[in-house]
């Protein structure tokens, strides 16, 4: 048997084991930190190295469960594309089993249960290994509403506060409907292709139209799961609601297993791609990314903001996708690698700073339970560690060179630019658009992230509690320390990965980039060196070298010794912590220039003690145009139709004479 | 040849350190003259840099290493970004390091420090002047990259030696997008380096300031290496701008007598810009924060329509 | 075909057939209650009657046992037990009447109609006379449930049921020539129990809201304005 | 034979028995045994029909289609009853009910299930008719148990309702007779099954389209199918749990399990006429409009068992529906369907049994917080209603996967109403089951002593199914699904 396959199947049961380990947890809390939180990791450990066996064995291995349906027994393929999601989850997974144990301390006086906690967790990564190992379409279901399913219960875990319980409601509603529309679209795919096994729909003969309605299933439902604008609602709910590190599964992980359950079903399954999609996708994708880091920019709450900012970046990706299913549909396989690359690129880089970002926010909740970022400010200075791990997150997700959310975005640039390659002017013309759109992105990201980080680490501490917070304990920062180097490695190597990820492409295109390493290891030049390259090894050192040099100029006294002295501020009286630029005021620049795309309650009210209060509510513009018309109709037609049970027999009499005789005149 | 061409590309890269000041001074010079003032001296910047780094450094006690590697940090960025643009000659290794998107990046790096060492301290202004920078910044890019995309798509390709070689290669083209992204990138390159009508580097005053605002806390030689770091900057988009549009004279071979007269051409070129700029500065008046959006958008514009000209016009499919 | 072809006991049946028809029109208008269980029981000795005509006319032996099964049960001893139950809930004055009698009994015409209009299609069979005998009992049945819906009176309402049963008893033994017989045990027999269950209900529903009346069980509904 | 024989006599007797026996403790217990071995009974029945095919005589044939409904019907009887043994003495402890009643209930629970058995194993549509009938009878009382006015007017509904239903049903059983009367020789065969289907194709449309009408009136009314539903919510949630338990999860099974049998009656004569798929549409149309109101229905309930039974007829529109639709994708679904369903449904009744005494009312609003007061009872329903809203892994999922693909297959622009169907339904569920489950527990809620064993079985067994279906009941299925729709799928 394929040695990847044993791999995997040891993932699944090392996850299955971790889920049933917690069981007792109840009574015995060891066992969850000591036990299953171990297993967890190890079964990341375990889908890391089956993922790469097979993003560099690059064949195919199959196998046969003896479950499911009798005529459709759980097929599960291991191949380059599930490779490179395995190993995604598989990484993030490690630095969670090494960051949860010493996290979930705070939940084993509490209230929650923590074999459900626990349970939850393992069945959780058990349904993301299953979904991206599924090789038939009703595994793939299973696996996906198994994910969805476990997900809930861990984002309902802290049932006792009511925002939970809504955002619960919320997240395994749309989790359902979006389920359903995968059914569907996968049963669009059996009805040509004669089967549910994922060889026969890649044989499915499909007609435009039929194709284009699979499409659209697929991607309603997976863009449901990956929250694309504006079917994102439930995911600043949800995410920020369970605990940090499943914030970081949901966020880092969960997301990516929707991208690729689009990618197998449009990319592999449909197989003949058509650029109209990729015009839709890359519109949706350009406009959650847009409106995710607007979004995520007026967020008060940590967890919220990162939430939001996974739109952003998910958006990015189907931005990505949508031009690789443009440059493929309208025959340039080369461009489209190229832009399919970039988005697997960053899917796996958001994927580990984003974690990052939540184990920071985790670190921060744990040492001071604190999640506005209005109260926080000069924990750089309490929780060292945690910040500048914090710092490499801010500045990766920021897409600053030489850092890892860089090269996956210039890649994405470099992929747009290459437009002029395409017959249609319209289409020349406007992917630049996108592309300027996405620069705009990143730049509100910078200045998202800036906020963030100086608002909460920088600066001095609003409140009694940040300044007294305590260090995170050694297994969270282990858990840091991992992703901070993975980001730095991802950053600085771009070609070893990029040359690693193209296993990808030449399964699904059977294309690579021939140019990318053409100057060697040292300059990523996608398409060919005189287009276009980047040297993050070379920049990297540089700025290493020089900062080092002045650091070792200043050790050697060859600089004169700064004074501490009171900051100056223009002379005004001495600044106290509540001068400092809040968050709120740090975004209010940018509420004001994008006004309209946000519903903002803003005014001044009166205390009942006579104070005056500043009040401002920013909310999102998609529950008043989407959800709360859908919820209003609903309600109205139950309103209505439960006058058929009116209380009186004679009526449900009348009901029954009158169905008899319309159905007897009918058959007459 | 290849030692020579890293030599080469050192030396650039340390002539720019070494011209940052003098473009300054040049146009404060200019200025001054415009406004029939006699001005400071030439080499007037040189010497506030001198005087800085002798003088004693302060930190604020609330500040933290962040504040303190901050100006290092920003020197080096936006040196490395310096150092990817062609002053000289085309085709030097270090162009190689990174394109254009790349050195925007590096820009954008430089500003990230920028901005937290501003609300390092935890003062009013410093917040205050880092969300200013980062909205001004975030209008910005989209115009900047818009109007690169204009070249890099006439170009077919983001590395600015390139494009500047296929520029010369293809002689004297009258480009109706390149007008209009050249116009683009002037309004981008005036919001960027911080100077009229959108910030003025001359001014302390607290409501109007956004660079200054960021580095109020500092002193010595950490306000000597912001300072001097904002002089590459504007050097930097000015070397952008006159060799990218207007590339004839620059040295295609790495000859001495080419290196001359690409020195003298360059040289020449900035002269020009500069004293455009300095007009330019007086004959405006600062605008308010929240007029920049529309200055910028009409930067967008502009951009847009240099695309939109290069598809329609030139290309024509 | 005209009724002049057929022979004389199947005149006879059909004559029956149109009285039972009759008196169901007779259930339906009649507003004391009394009075209407008399005139079930006519109309239960009515279709005995015509199974025993059946039953001549086919010489079908064990319609002679339907037939006595039907009197005893429709004619004799529901009847009966209705008059107890009315005597023992003290209804024997009850009167109520149909809100537009006019227009019920115009909708019960109508559906006598359209019953007819329905078995027109079944040409086939050539026997139109049972084909008659089907429109007549569907017509009954009908009109019974008409009855049930427009009789607030959980004692009509029975009634309303009780002459449905007779349709439809009319049409298996005048169409069919009876069902086999463990059937027609078995419907007589859960006749009976549903008969002893409706007295017990009587009195439950009389216990619980001290009325007959079907109007007022309107407790169980959805729309909100009851919080109950 | 005696297998069957047995399978009939047992309940027969309990009933009989428990009519008669006065101390309270000793009649649970009875019917608890009584139950158990006419399970084991209905599983020797199974066995055999495995084995030796058919079994038929004395007017009795139980073939692939009812004899998994007989073990299912026997199955949930036996664990319904262990689970009503300690319930209703509750009940009776806390004076709602007497124990003349307690005697009522304990022999009506096995005349309900001699009935429901009698209907499924008989061969003739008579018998049947009288055995649906009984079951009503039997039910009746029971569903007025508590003598509450609430209680009382449903029962009445509840009556009247299945009453005229069934009273119609027989005129579409006597219109069948005669319409089979003309074609058949051999004397009083015209109510047998296994007759019928043989001259299906010579009987007179004219004659089955209405034979068809009026039975599927009168059944559906037992289905439940809208509009003729309205006595179900009532009767489910004033009888007794573990009445509603068995209503929601046999007879309504078996109600339909008529209906198909008519329908593949009617199928054979109409197949030669101008319209061969009248019954197929019907079905359809009945079911879609069921699932879709029964799915509005949910979001307006204040009672948690009449909520709990809107989703019955939710699914039992889903079925009708299925099997309308025809093919063999969806007939065996659909029998999956049926089987999953009633397991899951007998389940959430059981649960929401003790959810009702650990919060004292049925009110949705006052039942808080059940996983703090008893996180038995709060998983146990939880999972219940996952499973039954087809979350996998669990049976309902299987089944609704293939009833949507099927309909993908075949009538793709239905999928649209299921979806939305699907999603509003689990959104009125969910809505209400949230604050049930989570959330502070309030003050006066106190555990009770619940019996959760036949709760974790109906799970484990659905949680099976949705794995892996066993081989044997494949077998079955397939042959049932080759009965009905006359092709089969593997």
């Amino acid at each position: 048997m394929h040695a990847g396959l044993i791999l995997a199947a040891l993932a699944l049961g090392l996850a299955l084991a971790s889920s049933l380990v917690s069981l007792p947890a109840g009574r015995r809390p060891w066992l969850l930190r000591g036990v299953a939180l171990p297993l967890f990791g190890l079964a990341g450990a375990a889908a890391t190295a089956a993922g790469i066996t097979a993003l560099l064995g690059g064949d195919a291995a199959t196998a046969v469960l003896p479950l499911g349906l009798p005529w459709l027994p759980w097929h599960l393929r291991l191949d380059a594309l599930s490779g490179f999601f395995l190993t995604l989850i598989g990484v993030v997974t490690v630095a969670v089993g090494l960051y949860a144990p010493s996290y979930v301390r705070g939940f084993e006086n509490g209230r929650d249960s923590l074999p459900a906690l626990g349970g939850f967790s393992g069945l959780f990564l058990t349904g993301m290994l299953l979904v991206v190992l599924a090789d038939d379409a009703f595994l793939f279901m299973v696996a996906w509403e198994l994910m969805s399913l476990a997900s809930y219960f861990l984002v309902a875990f802290h049932h006792d506060n009511a925002a939970s319980r809504r955002a619960a409601f919320l997240y395994l509603l749309m989790a359902h409907i979006g389920g359903l529309c995968i059914l569907l679209g996968f049963g669009v795919l059996a009805s040509f292709g004669g089967g549910f096994d994922f060889e026969a729909m890649r044989a499915a003969p499909l007609s435009f139209g039929w194709a284009s309605v699979a499409f659209v299933l697929a991607f309603t439902g997976f863009g449901m799961k990956a929250g694309l604008v504006p079917l994102h609602a439930w995911l600043p709910e949800a995410h920020p609601a369970a605990p940090s590190h499943i914030s970081a599964m949901m966020s880092g992980v969960m997301l990516k297993v929707a991208v690729y359950g689009f990618i197998r079903v449009v990319f592999d399954l449909i197989g003949e791609l058509h650029w109209q999609w990729g015009v839709a996708v890359i519109a949706i994708g350009s406009v959650s990314a847009l409106l995710g880091v607007l979004y995520a920019l007026m967020q008060n709450d940590l967890k919220r903001l990162l939430a939001y900012s996974s739109v952003e970046n998910v958006g990015i990706v189907f931005l990505g996708l949508g031009l690789a299913l443009l440059f493929q549909g309208s025959g340039h396989p080369l461009l489209a690698t190229l832009a399919f690359v970039a988005a697997l690129y960053h899917a796996i880089n958001h994927a580990l700073f984003k974690s990052l970002l939540f184990f920071g926010a985790g670190a921060i909740l744990h040492g001071t339970h604190e999640r506005d970022l209005d109260q926080m400010g000069g924990l750089l200075r309490v929780m060292p560690w945690t910040g500048v791990s914090f710092l490499v997150g801010c500045l990766s997700i920021a897409a600053l060179p030489p850092f890892n959310g860089f090269a996956s975005e210039w890649m994405t640039f470099q992929a747009a630019l290459q437009a002029w390659h395409l017959e249609s002017g319209v289409l020349r013309s406007l992917i630049p658009i996108s592309a300027a759109m996405l620069a705009l992105t990143g730049a509100l990201g910078a200045a998202c992230f800036v906020k963030v980080y100086g608002v909460a680490f920088l600066g001095q501490a609003r409140s009694r509690h940040i300044r007294g917070a305590h260090r995170p304990p050694v297994g969270m920062r282990v858990g840091q320390g991992v992703l901070v180097l993975l980001c730095l490695a991802f950053g600085l190597l771009p070609t070893t990965v990029v040359g690693v990820i193209e296993a990808v492409p030449r399964q699904l295109f059977g294309q690579v980039l021939p140019q990318a390493t053409a100057h060697g290891w040292m300059w990523l030049t996608p398409i060919a060196p005189q287009t276009a390259s980047y040297a993050a090894p070379l920049i990297a050192f540089v700025l290493v070298l020089l900062l080092g040099l002045a650091f070792w100029l200043s050790r050697l006294g060859l600089l004169r010794r700064v004074r501490r002295c009171d900051p100056w501020d223009c002379g005004n009286a001495p600044p106290t912590p509540r001068m400092q630029y809040t968050s709120t005021a740090f975004a209010q620049p940018m509420r004001r220039v994008f006004g309209l795309l946000f519903r903002i309650e803003e005014g001044v009210e009166t205390q009942k003690d006579g104070s005056l209060r500043y009040r401002l509510n920013v909310s999102d513009r998609a529950w008043e145009i989407f959800y709360v018309p859908i919820a209003r109709a609903v309600e109205l037609a139950a309103a209505r139709i439960v006058r058929l049970q009116s209380g009186n027999v004679r009526i449900y009499l009348g009901w029954t004479l009158v169905t008899l005789l319309v159905l007897l005149w009918i058959i007459s | 040849m290849n030692a020579t061409a890293w030599l080469l590309a050192i030396a650039q890269a340390l002539l720019y350190v070494a011209l940052a000041p003098l473009l300054v001074g040049w146009v404060r010079k200019v200025k001054a003259r415009l406004q029939n003032r006699r001005g400071p001296p030439l080499l007037q910047a040189y010497r506030d840099l001198y005087k800085l780094f002798g003088k004693e450094t302060r930190v604020a006690h609330t500040a933290s290493p962040l504040f303190r590697a901050a100006p290092y940090v920003v020197f080096i960025a936006t040196w490395l970004a310096a150092m990817a643009i062609p002053l000289l000659a085309v085709d030097l290794p270090t162009a190689a390091i990174a394109d254009i998107i790349v050195v925007v990046g590096l820009l954008a790096l430089a500003r990230f420090f920028l901005a937290l060492a501003g609300m390092d301290v935890g003062t009013a202004f410093g917040g205050m002047g880092a969300s200013r920078e980062m909205l001004i910044a975030a209008l910005a890019e989209p115009a900047m990259l818009m109007a690169v995309f204009t070249l890099a798509m006439t170009a077919h390709s983001t590395n600015l030696s390139s494009v500047v070689d296929a520029h010369l290669a293809a002689g004297l083209v009258l480009r109706p997008s390149y007008l209009f992204a050249l116009g683009a990138l002037l309004l981008v390159a005036l919001a960027e380096t911080g100077r009229i009508p959108v910030d003025n580097p001359a001014t302390h005053l607290e409501l109007t300031m956004v660079h200054e605002a960021m580095i109020l806390e500092y002193s010595g030689r950490h306000l000597a290496l912001m300072e001097w770091a904002a002089q590459i900057k504007l050097l930097l988009y000015g070397v952008l701008i006159v060799n990218v549009f207007l590339p004839w004279g620059i040295a295609r071979e790495l000859l001495p007598a080419d290196l001359g007269l690409g020195f003298a051409a360059v040289v020449v070129k900035l002269l020009l810009l500069g004293a455009v700029l300095a007009v330019g500065e007086t004959v405006l008046a600062k605008m308010r924060l929240f007029r920049v959006p529309a200055f910028l958008n009409l930067a967008l514009l502009l951009a847009l329509l240099g695309l939109l000209g290069h598809v329609i016009l030139e290309v024509g499919a | 075909m005209s009724i002049t072809t057929l022979p004389l006991l199947q005149q006879l049946v059909l004559v029956l057939a149109a009285i039972v028809l009759f008196t169901s029109f007779v259930l339906l208008a009649q507003a004391r209650l009394v009075s209407a269980i008399h005139a079930f029981a006519w109309q239960g000795a009515l279709t005995a009657a015509a199974t025993a005509v059946v039953a001549v006319a086919g010489h079908e032996p064990h319609l002679y046992f339907s037939a006595a099964l039907t009197f005893l049960l429709k004619a004799l001893l529901i009847p009966w037990m209705l008059h107890r139950l009315v005597a023992r809930l003290a209804l024997d004055r009850h009167v109520d009447l149909l809100r537009h009698p006019a227009l019920v009994v115009m909708a019960a015409v109508a559906l006598v109609i359209f019953s007819y209009w329905l078995v027109l299609p079944m040409v086939r069979l050539e026997l139109a006379f049972t084909r008659n005998i089907v429109a007549i009992s569907l017509a009954v049945v009908l009109i019974g449930l008409l009855m049930m819906v427009f009789r607030q009176q959980a004692v009509a309402q029975v009634l309303g049921f009780m002459s449905m049963e007779n349709g439809l008893f009319l049409a298996a033994v005048s169409a069919t020539g009876g069902m086999p017989l463990v059937v027609e045990l078995g419907v007589a027999f859960d006749v009976l129990v549903a008969m002893v269950l409706f007295g017990v209900f009587f009195f439950q529903i009389r216990d619980s809201i001290d009325t007959l009346d079907v109007d007022r069980l309107n407790r169980l509904t959805e729309s909100l304005e009851d919080e109950r | 034979m005696n297998a069957l024989l047995l399978t009939l006599a047992l309940p027969f007797a309990g009933a009989v028995l428990l009519a008669l026996v006065r101390p309270l403790a000793v009649a649970g217990w009875l019917n608890v045994a009584i139950s158990t071995t006419s399970f084991g009974a209905a599983a020797w029945l199974a066995w055999t029909v495995a084995t030796a095919g058919e079994v038929a005589g004395y007017g009795f044939r139980v073939d692939v289609f009812n004899v998994y409904l007989v073990a299912l019907t026997a199955f949930v009887g036996m664990t319904t009853s262990v689970f009503s043994r300690p319930y209703m003495q509750h009940v009776c402890r806390t004076g709602m009910t007497t124990e003349r009643g307690m005697r009522i209930y304990h022999a009506m629970y096995q005349a309900f299930m001699f009935t429901m058995l009698l209907a499924l194993t008989t061969d003739s549509l008579g018998v049947l008719w009288v055995a649906v009938e009984g079951a009503t009878l039997a039910t009746v009382l029971l569903v007025s148990l508590y003598r509450t006015p609430e209680a009382v007017e449903a029962a009445w509904k509840y009556f009247i309702l299945c009453g005229v239903g069934i009273a119609l049903a027989l005129f579409g059983t006597v219109l069948t007779y005669f319409a089979a009367q003309h074609v058949l020789t051999e004397p009083g065969a015209g109510l047998t099954w296994s007759i019928l289907y043989r001259h299906a194709a010579d009987l007179e449309p004219s004659v089955m389209g209405l034979a068809f009408v009026f039975l599927l009136v009168g059944y559906g009314t037992k289905v439940g199918l809208v509009p003729m539903h309205q006595w179900l919510p009532d009767a489910h949630s004033e009888g007794p749990t573990p009445m509603s338990a068995v209503l929601s999860g046999l007879l309504l099974n078996v109600a339909l399990y008529a209906v198909v049998r008519i329908k593949m009656l009617v199928d054979g004569s109409l197949a030669a006429s101008a319209s061969p798929h009248l019954a197929g549409h019907l079905l359809m149309g009945f079911g879609l409009v069921s699932f879709l109101v029964a799915g509005l229905f949910l979001h307006r309930q204040r009672d948690i068992k009449r909520m709990f039974s809107y989703s019955s007829i939710e699914h039992m529109g889903l079925m009708t529906f299925a099997f309308g639709l025809g093919g063999p994708l969806a007939t065996f679904g659909a029998l999956l369907h049926m089987l999953v369903h009633s397991l899951t449904k007998s389940a959430i009744f059981i649960t929401v049994g003790h959810a009702t005494h650990i919060a004292g009312t049925q009110r949705i609003d006052n039942i808080r917080g059940l996983i703090r007061t008893q996180p038995m009872v709060g998983w146990s329903l939880l999972l219940g209603v996952i499973a039954i809203a087809g979350f996998p892994p669990f049976g309902v999922f299987t089944s609704e996967f293939l009833l949507l693909t099927a309909t993908m297959q075949s009538q793709p622009w239905l999928t649209v109403a299921l979806l939305t169907g699907l999603a509003i339904a689990f959104a009125g569920l969910l809505r209400h089951l949230q604050p049930m489950v989570y959330g502070p527990a309030p003050e006066g809620q106190r555990p009770v002593a619940a019996n959760m064993l036949p709760v974790l079985l109906h799970l484990a067994l659905v949680l099976w199914l949705g794995l892996s279906i066993p081989p044997f009941l494949v077998e079955w299925l397939n042959r049932a699904t080759e009965l009905i729709s006359g092709a089969h799928l593997v």
